[in-house]
Formats: structure tokens, C-alpha cells, sequence
């Protein structure tokens, strides 16, 4: 099973991404509670190649993986921004002072948080968010 | 086709509660949405806000943001901001972003209502 | 602006592509009605797509196009099936006697009426159902 | 999530008129879950069904051709069938099918229920 996204930047064009996430989770015979998350995660990595690419639009695979007796769905999302280093980026404090700073900077957070694991490559011109979801044994 | 624009209603109900139920996808504009309908019964004059989230299955975090901008607003005037009907991935992300931490979370609308006017009344 | 999904033959996939024409579609300022008979004749050639395709899979290109002082909507539908000849297929009947056909092959006639120009190419292997929708000048 | 599964509600009302509620994706599995709401409607004596789109916006050629089954089947029993609320496209759709020659169209569901309930006490 393999899926490719080419996507524009358009408005809430990261809900085509979702739609995806929700029909091949559903064949695959996922709860809706693994589906909603990896949807909102994957909702997550859309919105920063948007936000944070060149506008030119973006990608998203989506497939099944058996590695380590284990079966994996790996979602990736691939823009061709600016790039950023991940290792620099901080996680948002929720008990900042009002006023202190903007809401913002949950998204990496969230992701790491919902998915088993992630990985980002990230350089002038390729950024790619690998995100894995465990979804059984082989 | 626009099933995933948010649907809300509103209602101020005796007691001081008002509530809003949002159905749909909450991103910015939909997190927007909330905050108007809610600085509309803060007018209006409630005091403690429920949001009822069933129907809505797909959030992000610039949506929660601005939810969580309402929370420091309604905290600083002692008022209450409550939840129902969150979907366990919903209500995780609540968690991560320190929602839960202020708001209260029930499961449904009867309960949340219920304990909101019990308290809006021992104030 | 242009996008592109390779979708699997998974259940209601067509869904995805039919998110993908609303948000397009709403991006370009469309009306609801001309977005959902795009939607309609792009569903019917998915469909088309996943049970006469090889279930390996079939790809949508969705695309604006000016031409002849025109601008359009331009869908393809991509699929590498056993093929057939389009010229072939005869329209269905809506007088037909109960029980004399299956109420089916309706699809391509929904397709040619809700669209304004329906070129479909096929051989074996490759078959590319391409719906233009006019969409204001230019 | 699941926003395109298609929901359906049913009542029998006064005066032989079924009234189905379907809001959601009509394919294949939605006409036919339809079709078994229709049948335990007339088991239970409707003689009228009013089939209400409001909040459908897909439907696909498979689903309606179910849907025209249901005609035949019910123009056989000198029964009637008919929708209201439905979008532009839908229409169109029905028109180019022929389920539009058959079955009667309606604005909305009062009309409807209206029209149907007089022809049943005329009949
Ligand atoms: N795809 C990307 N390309 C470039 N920079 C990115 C990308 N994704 C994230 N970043 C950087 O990491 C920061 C944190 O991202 P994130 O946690 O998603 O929060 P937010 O996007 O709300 O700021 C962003 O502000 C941005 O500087
Ligand atoms: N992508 C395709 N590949 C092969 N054959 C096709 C394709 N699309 C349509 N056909 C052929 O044309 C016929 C009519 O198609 P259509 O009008 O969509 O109705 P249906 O698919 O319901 O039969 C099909 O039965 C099939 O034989």
C-alpha cells in the first residue's frame, strides 16, 4: 500500500492529507482514536510545510511497513522551504505568563507526542518529517 | 462537501453558563469562531463556558492556541471554561498543550451543566 | 497551481480526490453547485478507475488551464488497466423494463453531462478519462 | 472523521408517509442502507417514502441506481417515492438517471409531507 499526496497551498488543503489518513487507516482496521491521531499529527506536519515551505506546494507519503516483527505506517512530509534545524527548536511551555509570548510552536511537540516515532531531515531546500505509527505485529 | 467547516450554536442558559457547540474541523478560523461566540455570551453575561466538541474529530494546534487564549482571558476575570464530548485524541492534545491543566473535562453535556450551575451558585 | 494523488484501490478513496476538487474548487472562488457536479463526475471516473483499473492503484491530476481566452478546471483520471474503447459503451437506458439490465454503466454519461469537454483515451495498460470544466475567462 | 458515513434517520408518520433522513455519502453501502430502511418502512404499512438529502452532497451512480431499484419496486405496488432538499447537483444527477421522471421532487420537507399525505388520503 503506497500513497502520494502532491499538494498545493491552498487553504485547509492539509484536510485532503486527513482525508487520506482516515481511509487508509479505516482499511487497514485501525481504531478511530490511532486514526484521529495520526490524522492530527499529520494535520500538524502539513500545516508547517505550508507555513514554513516556499509555497510551492508539498508531499505526503503514506504507507505500510513491516520492520522488527513489527508493521509500521509512516507517514512523511516533504516541502521545499528554507529548512530549519530541529535540534534548535525549543518546546512551548504551557505555564508561560500571559502576554509572554504567542501560542505557537505546538506542532513539532504534538507530533512527537502522537506518533511512535519521527525523525526530520531538514536542510536549505528539502525538509522531510518522517512520522511512524505502530500498528501491530507481523 | 463543506462538512468539515465548523458548525456552531450558541445558547446562554440560566445559571450563568453558556454554551457553545462546535462541530467540524478546528483551525484558526474555527478557533476564531469559538472565541467570538464566547466574548458574545461573556456580554451577554455568562460566567462559566462549556464547549461541547461533539462532531468535531479534526483540530490543530493554531485552533487550540486560540482556545487557550480564551482560557487566559476567562481565568483572569474568574470565570470557568469547561469541555464535554472530546474525543480521547482530542482530549490528548488538550493535555499536551496544557489545556486540560485549567479547564474541567466532562464526558457529556448533562454532567458539565450540571456541575457549572452548582458552582456558578456557591460563588 | 496543480495536484496530483496516487491513490490505492482502498475502499471510498474516492473521497480523497473529491476533497482535494472542493478545496481546489474553493480556492478558486467556484460555486458550491459547480464545485459538487465536478466533485460527481470526478468520483464516477475514480470509481471507474478502481473496478475496471488493475486494483494497482490509479492517479488524479487536477489542474487550471487558460486556453482560447478561457480558463478551465482540467481533471485526469489515470489508470493502467485491461483498457476499452470508449466509442463502444452505449448510453444507458432510463426506460429500460424492471428487470431486463443491471440499472448500471451510467458513469461516463454522468461524466460527459456534468463537464464541458469528456476526452477519454484507452489501450491496454493506460487508460486517461481528461474532464474540462470552464471556469470564467480569462 | 467519519464526516461522509452516511447517517439516516426514519419515522413512520401519520397518513402512510415514511420519512427518511440521510445526510452523508451515497454510494454503493448508503443506497443500499436506504433500500433496508424503505423496505422495513412499507413491512410496517408507509405507502409514501420521502427521502430527505438535506446535508448529502456525494452521491455516485451506484448508489442512485439502488435508489431506482427502490423506484421500480415500489411503482410496482402502486407505492410512491420522493425527495425534497436536495442540492443542484443531486438534482441533475436524479434528472440524467431518470429517478427524476418517477419520483416527485420537493423544495423542502413540509411541502412534501404535505403533497404526499394528500395524495394518500385521495388514493
Ligand atoms: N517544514 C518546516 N520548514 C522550516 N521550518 C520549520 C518547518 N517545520 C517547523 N519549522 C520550524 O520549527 C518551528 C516550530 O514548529 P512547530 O512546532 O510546528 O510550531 P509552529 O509552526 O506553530 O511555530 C517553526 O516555528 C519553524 O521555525
Ligand atoms: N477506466 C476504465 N477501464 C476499463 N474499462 C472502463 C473504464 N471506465 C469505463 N469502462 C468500461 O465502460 C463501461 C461503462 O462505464 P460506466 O459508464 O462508468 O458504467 P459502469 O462502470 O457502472 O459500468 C464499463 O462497464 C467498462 O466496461
Amino acid at each position: 500500500m503506497k500513497l502520494t499526496l502532491n499538494l498545493p497551498a491552498v487553504p485547509e488543503v492539509e484536510l485532503v492529507a486527513a482525508k487520506a489518513v482516515e481511509l487508509v487507516g479505516r482499511d487497514l482496521g485501525l481504531s478511530s482514536t490511532c486514526i484521529e491521531s495520526v490524522t492530527v499529527a499529520t494535520v500538524e506536519a502539513c500545516l508547517n510545510a505550508i507555513e514554513h515551505g516556499n509555497q510551492r506546494g508539498f508531499a505526503v507519503r503514506i504507507e505500510t511497513q513491516a520492520a522488527g516483527g513489527e508493521r509500521w505506517l509512516v507517514i512523511e512530509v516533504e516541502d521545499h522551504g528554507g529548512g530549519f534545524d530541529p535540534e534548535a527548536v525549543s518546546a512551548p511551555s504551557g505555564n508561560r505568563k500571559h502576554g509572554s509570548a504567542p501560542n505557537r510552536g505546538w506542532g513539532l511537540k504534538l507530533i512527537r507526542d502522537l506518533m511512535d516515532d519521527v525523525d526530520v531531515q531538514s536542510r536549505p531546500g528539502l525538509t522531510i518529517v518522517r512520522m511512524k505509527r505502530r500498528i501491530g505485529g507481523t | 462537501m463543506n462538512d468539515q467547516r465548523l458548525e456552531l450554536s450558541s445558547e446562554l442558559m440560566a445559571g450563568g453558563v453558556g454554551l457553545v457547540a462546535a462541530a467540524g474541523y478546528i483551525n484558526n478560523e474555527g478557533g476564531q469562531a469559538i472565541a467570538d461566540v464566547i466574548n458574545r455570551l461573556l456580554d451577554r453575561g455568562a460566567v462559566a463556558l462549556l464547549i461541547d466538541l461533539e462532531g468535531t474529530r479534526i483540530i490543530n494546534s493554531i485552533g487550540v492556541s486560540i482556545l487557550l487564549e480564551v482560557l487566559e482571558k476567562l481565568m483572569e476575570k474568574n470565570g470557568r471554561l469547561a469541555f464535554c464530548n472530546l474525543t480521547p485524541t482530542i482530549a490528548r492534545t488538550f493535555e499536551i498543550m496544557g489545556l486540560a491543566e485549567y479547564a474541567s473535562i466532562f464526558d457529556d453535556r448533562e454532567t458539565a451543566i450540571e456541575e457549572l450551575t452548582r458552582l456558578n451558585r456557591a460563588d
